[in-house]
């Protein structure tokens, strides 16, 4: 018996990669709504209060999104595998501290920041290692290690701190100061961030991060090695918290034991607010970045234009929810439309 | 079978329950001022504000979900308190009113979650900073202090001498049925269906949105309930009360046992883990162990509670895959 | 009952004076030794409290009791610091030192310590009269209000803007220090100075650093700041520090002369204020071993011995003051270390 | 074990006395088995005989308990589907494995991707050589289209241009034909046949016979995890090969009982869901079973997802015994006594980590309700009433149904709805993935059922299938309903010719 003798139907050409732009387009258009969301809030203040955008109005602006862009860029890496770290604020604490330990025994600077990412490895690989061999929830295991650092890092800093005055003057300097308006922070954050989004898109590994997160375990039936890639995700989020930490000790002068407390879900808002998605398999690090970008914005914003404190918060909250929810709305939309595109083309 | 009966005495949340049992046994031999009655009280009076919202956080884990905007919730209730108090509004038309905004605050978040599909995390990240702003604006730096003694006795008191506080009473009438609820209905079995894969529980007919809807509405009816509990019981309400609760109740309903991919766990895990956590917390408070020290302990209890029951279960899976191996050929 | 069945605010009389008065007080009983005070600081791990708890710990092992230090590692954890209250209570320690993180929230469980015979003093930060036997005040709040202002004004030549920066919104001795600042800015002789602002950053460095940004950013005119918080003003002496406007727009308020060492040296702090913790500390020690030794029992007019402070009065409410705060400058800085 | 005469080639990988236990169910017992080059090798079993097991040990999914494992000749061990793959092998697992935020391209290449310099990525040789693929299958899939949302015929597609494209020595499919309809099924043989001209080693699962004998030259049986045999083809008949897999001669295949129709029981009127599927009107009376027919991505799949409420329609309306439902809403097409058996039985038919006995019971949870508790035990007999009937192999009831067979797994769908008592039957690939003993099972019970007066629509890519069981047949063409043919009409020629859309309605 044969199922069927007739010839194999009239087959359509291969479509051209033009649905490809359109596919790309539209994951750059979530995060062209986030740079346009922030142009319109920049545009207002600067309506507002003319002193917004003077250089060191753009200075402070870049700097305070420094820090979490880089804690951003390395947490969507994690998230990406359909992990978590939410050690991440404690990771920075301690290895701020560290760093400024160092500093204050009259350390050279390099080295203190090479001392910070170390520490950093050291609490990703920890949580890399948890994660991937115990095959065990991320959520617990890096809530767990979220308070063991911090423990940790209470026990041994006691109320000891570090301040600005303890710290080399050029590690000082070189965190508040830049080419005109653009910090030296910045510049780092940004050649970091382009390299890693270079990484992500280019390169054999970056993939395999985001098939794995898209389904684990059809990722280890392609041969991908899981737990390396695990265990590298975590280690590079846990360098970038600790190179963060480091960044910290020279923007703010200022560490103590409890410095980056809470600083896990900050990120987190950072890392969905630009579409990287909690389930994994995909979202960019430019999109991480832009969200973080826009959360310290708000925060810059708000009492430039002169809003009280006591606002903040719930804005913050407002801001947050619409910012997602509109994210949410232009890509039901556009899937929507590129159905009906798909259903017409055949 | 053999395999399974280790299996399942490597379960968590039984293992959660026996350590708890094991931890106050050792208090009350060992450790000075844990077991006279008033202390047992002032245990249970703090552990209750987590305990009644991990009740109905269990459900919203167990089906997939998860409420991070409880603690803001139960703040921003206590605030609306606090203020209307202030207004002269009668306490007894205050506390229905809170109850009724914490409805609507879980009402809010579980329109976002069902309606635009928005992921649960994202939008109570968001109504976390949201509701918190909220009850900052409504309450600013005020902290309200002068509520009717009645009230406070009964959030704060004890049954005569003994170590119940009268507000455990409520509490176990709310725990009964919400494991009933969970374990014993239809609506908690598709909970674990829809949790597990929601996809085939739609398939099979669970209205899997209007079953989050009410679940998200009942954790904010939950979580005012706990904001107005916590102002009556420390005798303060302020914008700030609680915050942070939410941590201390997915830590510790995380230690249950919890899943939180959805679709495992028991309820008994969970009010075993938020009672764990409670008793160690007092019985190190106790013995002088500073808070710093406290943190670590909670810490490595989260690592060892994923990391034990799957080292556990690798070993009994791997003694019966051996027995199996050397059992003779036969065809189950 | 009122008229609607219901019970509001106005059928709750409000309870007020201290706790005291329970037993005559005997100026004369001895000293006891081999007592335990608690000390309970808002948070620790926080430099100021651990040099305030020191001084307390000098005290009370000078006066041959034992000292013991507890509490919660963040600020705003009102409920942990209600179970530290009660932890003290379990161990029988004979009193109590706190610093209470919310003046209402301690109160039942501070009750419930003095109804198992515990003294109970609280010192920096004040609950309800009712729920301690004595306050021990770090400096009068109308003091401290006042001369910030006039530290600040006499910076800027009593003409220009300034702003507050403050710690939470609901920090109860920062709200108390405001309200009298801006009383004396009542006065003719700062007509020319002008409070544009009162910025919260909730005793957090980065946030108060951000709130510093916004407040110059939003009044460009800005002459001074006056911060009444020790990380309030070190995060904005280190922004201003940092940034063009370093000297230009002045800076003043309570801080540590460890935290604001360097910042005097390069002209962002021009002189700023504080009392000495560590003899916060000492007092409420010798307070605690006081009570507990039936010397005073916190009722106005009492009064004992405090060491090398000196002799002291307690006043209104229960409440004793350190006395003045100090004024550091370039000149008198390296003179503290604290 | 037959011996191959001394011409020929030495076995490129081979099994020797392979034994693999899960916990205490032996799925392999000593089996052995040679591949050679240029060669099919079909793989014949019931359900749970141990076919995919058997697949996984090539592929180094698992390790076997005991035995070994022969690469060219020599003992080789897998740690790894890695290992696996570099040893030139190329397995299609029978559930689909694809990563669904990825391109097409990306999944096919995942992991061996053309290189540019400095080991970089070239993304756009990924695409052609991807659209190159799709080609020599002869489908239109966008080699940019992400694999979310594919159908599951589409997938097994993917699936197969994956395999292709690593140019294995040895490709293994696990039932790779079980979504596709005949002309994508003849693609793949073609495509087959010449790999076979170059000299590959092909190991080949279905359970529609009718293939093995089209592309094999030997097949090994397997039963209850032992080696039946293992013999060439040529010369046997389906009944010979039924014999060695199920141990016992089969009854009739199709074994269609004559009711009489009775009243409209589901009646479906201008169903509009825009892009997906437009105008579609039909009715299913008591007692019918209507078939519905169409190649992959006709729109089948989607009008029964609408009619049962789990998608929305735009336009049109339903009605089940005289009464409309309400679009979207399956809880109220299940009250009114609608059911329908999904085809994705992994992602919508059953909860993987839930017990056997709770996915049956998943659909009964207000039947065994009491006092509005549930009842554990009414539960329990029902789902073991179920499981009995439909021949369901498992150790025990509260075994999750993740440990299953795929045939098992399908069995259970199927029980889960069957035990609703549903008076109108929406099945959409009933018999996917199901040995042909139990594929008579189930069709006698469809008879059965339509027999006892109820209403089936019966959605297959398996044309004989449909032929054989169907009073009628209805036909969809790129969304339409294109022709509806009475039983004494319906012929390969007929039903193809109108959903190729060469016939006009
Ligand atoms: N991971 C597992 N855990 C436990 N048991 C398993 C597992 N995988 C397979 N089994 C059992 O091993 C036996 C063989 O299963 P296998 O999947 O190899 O069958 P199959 O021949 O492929 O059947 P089908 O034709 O239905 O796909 C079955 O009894 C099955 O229940
Ligand atoms: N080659 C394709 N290119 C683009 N989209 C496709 C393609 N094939 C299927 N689709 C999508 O899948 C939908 C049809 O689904 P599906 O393939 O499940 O239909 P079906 O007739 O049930 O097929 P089958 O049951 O054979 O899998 C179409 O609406 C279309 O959006
Ligand atoms: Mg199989
Ligand atoms: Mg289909």
């Amino acid at each position: 018996m044969t199922v069927t003798t007739t010839e194999p139907a009239p087959v359509a050409p291969i479509p051209t990669s033009g649905s490809t732009r359109l596919v790309d387009r539209v994951f750059r258009m979530r995060e062209l709504a986030i740079v346009l969301v922030l142009l319109v809030m920049i545009v207002v203040t600067q309506l507002g209060n003319s002193a917004f955008l003077s250089e060191q109005g753009i200075k402070d602006l870049l700097l305070n999104a420094t820090i979490l862009v880089l804690v951003a860029t390395g947490q969507s890496l994690v998230v990406i595998t359909r992990n978590v770290d939410l050690s991440v604020g404690s990771t920075l604490g301690i290895s701020a501290f560290a760093a400024g330990t160092y500093l204050q025994g009259g350390g050279h600077p390099v080295v203190a920041v090479v001392l910070a990412v170390l520490l950093g490895v050291g609490f990703g690989l920890l949580n890399g290692l948890l994660v991937s061999l115990g095959q065990v929830p991320a959520l617990v295991v890096t809530l767990g290690t979220l308070y063991i650092i911090r423990g940790v890092d209470s026990i041994w800093v006691g109320s000891r701190q570090i301040t600005a005055a303890d710290l080399p003057g050029g590690f000082v300097d070189f965190g508040s100061g830049g080419i005109s308006a653009v910090p030296w922070l910045a510049m780092l954050a940004l050649v970091l961030l382009v390299s890693t989004a270079y990484y992500l898109k280019h390169f054999g590994s970056g993939r395999e991060l985001y098939a794995l997160g898209s389904d684990p375990e059809a990722a280890r039936l392609a041969g991908i090695p899981v737990r390396r890639r695990i265990l590298l995700a975590y280690t590079f989020c846990g360098a970038l918290a600790g190179l963060a930490g480091a960044l910290y000790l020279a923007r703010f002068g200022n560490v103590d034991s409890g410095t980056g407390t809470g600083y896990e879900l900050t990120v987190v808002s950072a890392v969905v607010v630009g579409g990287v998605v909690f389930t994994g398999g995909s979202g960019t690090v430019y999109g991480a970045a832009l969200g973080a970008l826009l959360l310290t914005s708000v925060n810059s914003v708000l009492p430039a234009l002169g809003v009280s404190s006591v606002w903040v918060l719930a804005i913050n909250g407002f801001l947050l929810i619409l910012a997602i929810a509109a994210d949410r709305i232009v890509a039901l939309r556009v899937a929507s439309a590129l159905k009906k595109r798909n259903a017409r083309h055949g | 079978m053999a395999d399974s009966a280790l299996a399942r005495a490597v379960r968590w949340d039984t293992v959660v329950g026996a350590l708890l049992i094991v931890v106050l046994l050792l208090s009350f031999g060992f450790v000075d001022g844990f077991g006279n009655a008033l202390n047992l009280s002032f245990l249970i009076g703090n552990t209750l504000p987590i305990a009644l919202i991990a009740l109905p956080m269990t459900l919203l884990v167990v089906s997939g979900e998860i409420d991070l905007s409880v603690a803001s919730t139960a703040g921003l209730s206590g605030a609306v308190m606090g203020a209307l108090w202030n207004q002269g509004l009668p306490i007894e038309a205050i506390i229905p009113i809170c109850l009724l905004l914490g409805v609507v605050c879980g009402l809010v978040n579980g329109l976002l979650v069902t309606r635009l599909g928005l992921p649960s995390l994202a939008v109570t990240i968001g109504t976390l900073a949201a509701y918190r702003g909220i009850a900052q604006i409504v309450l600013g730096s005020d902290a309200v202090t002068d509520f009717p003694s009645p009230y406070l006795d009964f959030a704060a008191g004890r049954i005569g001498d003994t170590f119940v506080p009268y507000a455990l009473l409520p509490f176990l009438a709310l725990l009964a049925v919400a494991v009933l609820a969970l374990h014993a209905t239809p609506f908690g079995r598709s909970l674990f269906a829809t949790g597990a894969n929601e996809e085939a529980a739609r398939f099979a007919g669970v209205r899997v949105k209007r079953q989050k809807l009410i679940l998200f509405t009942v954790t904010g009816l939950m979580a005012s309930l706990t904001g107005v509990f916590w102002a009556l019981h420390y005798a303060s309400a302020r914008f700030d009360n609680a915050t942070g609760l939410e941590l201390s109740v997915v830590a510790a309903v995380l230690l249950g046992g919890i899943d939180f991919d959805g679709g495992r766990g028991t309820l008994g895990g969970a009010i075993a883990g938020v009672f764990l956590l409670g008793a160690l917390q007092n019985v190190m408070s106790l013995g002088d162990v500073s808070a710093q020290s406290q943190i670590v302990v909670t810490g490595v209890l989260l690592v060892v509670s994923v990391l034990g029951p799957r080292v556990g279960r690798r070993i009994s899976v791997a003694r019966a895959g051996r027995r199996a191996a050397s059992a003779p050929a036969s065809t189950p | 009952v009122t008229a609607c069945g219901g019970t509001t605010k106005s059928d709750v009389k409000k309870e007020s004076g201290p706790a005291a008065s329970a037993g005559e007080a005997d100026p004369d009983a001895p000293t006891k030794k081999g007592l335990t005070v608690g000390f309970l600081p808002k948070q620790v791990n926080n430099p100021y409290f651990t040099t305030a708890d020191k001084g307390g710990q000098k005290a009370v092992e000078a006066l041959g009791s034992t000292f013991k230090e507890v509490g919660p590692t963040s600020a705003t954890d009102t409920s942990g610091q209600v179970s530290y209250v009660n932890t003290l209570t379990q161990q029988q320690v004979d009193a109590i030192a706190v610093s209470a993180q919310d003046p209402g929230a301690l109160c039942t469980a501070l009750k419930q310590a003095m109804k198992n015979g515990v003294k109970v003093v609280t010192y920096d930060s004040d609950t309800t009269a009712d729920c301690r036997q004595v306050f021990v005040s770090q400096a009068g709040a109308e003091d401290l209000g006042r001369t910030q202002v006039q530290l600040l004004a006499e910076q800027i030549g009593y003409r220009g803007e300034i702003a507050i920066l403050s710690a939470a919104q609901t920090a109860t001795n920062q709200n108390l220090w405001i309200d009298y600042m801006k009383d004396e800015l009542k006065d003719p002789k700062y007509k020319d100075v002008k409070l544009v602002k009162v910025a919260y950053g909730n005793d957090d460095a980065q946030q108060s650093f951000q709130q510093t940004q916004g407040l110059l950013q939003e009044h460009p005119k800005l002459a001074g700041i006056v911060s009444p918080t020790t990380v309030g003003i070190k995060a904005a002496a280190q922004y201003l520090s940092g940034s063009k406007y370093r000297g230009k727009v002045k800076l003043s308020g309570l801080g540590t002369p460890n935290d604001l060492r360097s910042y005097v040296k390069n002209g962002t702090v021009e002189a700023f204020e504080l009392w000495d913790p560590a003899k916060l500390g000492e007092l409420a020690g010798h307070a605690s071993v006081a009570l507990a030794s039936g010397q005073i029992t916190g009722a106005e007019g009492q009064t004992f011995e405090a060491g090398d402070l000196g002799t002291y009065t307690i006043g209104k409410d229960g409440v004793v003051s350190l006395g003045k705060p100090t004024v550091f400058d370039k000149d008198n800085i390296d003179d503290f270390d604290f | 074990m037959t011996h191959r005469s001394a011409k020929d080639p030495a076995p490129v990988l081979a099994l020797r006395d392979v034994s693999k236990s899960f916990g205490a169910v032996r799925a392999l017992r000593d089996v052995s088995l040679d591949l050679f080059p240029g060669e099919v090798h079909a793989l014949a079993g019931e359900n749970g005989a141990g076919k995919s097991t058997l697949i996984k040990t090539f592929a180094g999914v698992h390790r076997p308990d005991a035995g070994q494992l022969l690469l060219d000749g020599e003992p080789a061990t897998f740690h790894g589907p890695a290992d696996a793959r570099d040893a030139g092998i190329a397995v299609i697992y029978q559930e689909p494995t694809l990563f669904p935020d990825l391109s097409i391209a990306e999944n096919i290449f995942m992991g061996r991707q053309p290189r540019r310099s400095c080991r970089r990525i070239d993304h756009r040789a990924t695409r052609t050589a991807t659209a190159a693929l799709m080609h020599r299958l002869g489908v239109a899939l966008d080699p940019d289209r992400p694999a979310r949302g594919l159908s599951i015929a589409d997938q097994q597609i993917v699936e197969i241009a994956k395999a292709l494209s690593f140019d294995a020595r040895v490709l293994i499919m696990d039932e790779p034909t079980a979504a596709l309809t005949g002309s994508e099924v003849a693609r793949l043989f073609g495509v087959v046949r010449a790999l076979r001209e170059q000299g590959a080693a092909v190991l080949f699962i279905s359970h529609r016979l009718e293939e093995i004998f089209r592309v094999c030259e030997r097949v090994t049986t397997l039963r209850d995890g032992a080696l039946i045999a293992s013999e060439p083809l040529a010369g046997m008949t389906e009944e010979d090969l039924v014999r060695r897999m199920v141990g016992r001669d089969l009854d009739e295949l199709y074994p269609k009982q004559e009711v009489e129709a009775g009243a409209v029981a589901l009646s479906v009127r201008r169903l509009t869901r825009e892009g997906v599927f437009t105008d579609v009107s039909f009715d299913v009376r008591r007692g019918e079973i209507v078939g519905m027919a169409g190649l992959v991505g006709a729109g089948r799949t989607e009008v029964a997802r609408a009619v049962f409420g789990v998608d929305r329609w735009d336009a049109g309306e339903v009605e089940v015994a005289g009464r409309a439902l309400v679009n979207g809403a399956p809880s109220t097409a299940m009250a009114a006594g609608l059911a329908l058996v999904p085809e994705d039985r992994r992602a919508q038919g059953l909860v993987m980590g839930m017990s056997i006995e709770r996915n049956i019971g998943l659909t009964g949870l207000r039947a065994t309700r009491r006092a509005g508790l549930m009842d554990r035990g009414a539960e329990r007999s029902r789902s073991l009433d179920w499981a009995l009937r439909l021949q369901v192999k498992y150790a025990r009831i509260a075994d999750a149904v993740s440990t299953l067979s795929g045939g098992n797994q399908q069995k259970v769908v199927l029980a889960k709805w069957l035990a609703t008592g549903p008076a109108v039957l929406i099945v959409d690939e009933p018999t996917r993935g199901i040995d042909v003993g139990t594929k008579a099972e189930v069709h006698r019970l469809l008879s059965a059922l339509a027999a006892d007066g109820v209403a089936v629509l019966m959605i297959s890519s398996d044309l004989p299938e449909i032929l054989g069981m169907a009073d009628r047949v209805l036909v969809m063409h790129e969304g339409r309903l294109t022709a509806e043919i009475p039983r004494s009409d319906a012929t390969e020629e007929t039903v193809m010719a109108a959903a190729t859309g060469r016939a006009a309605a």
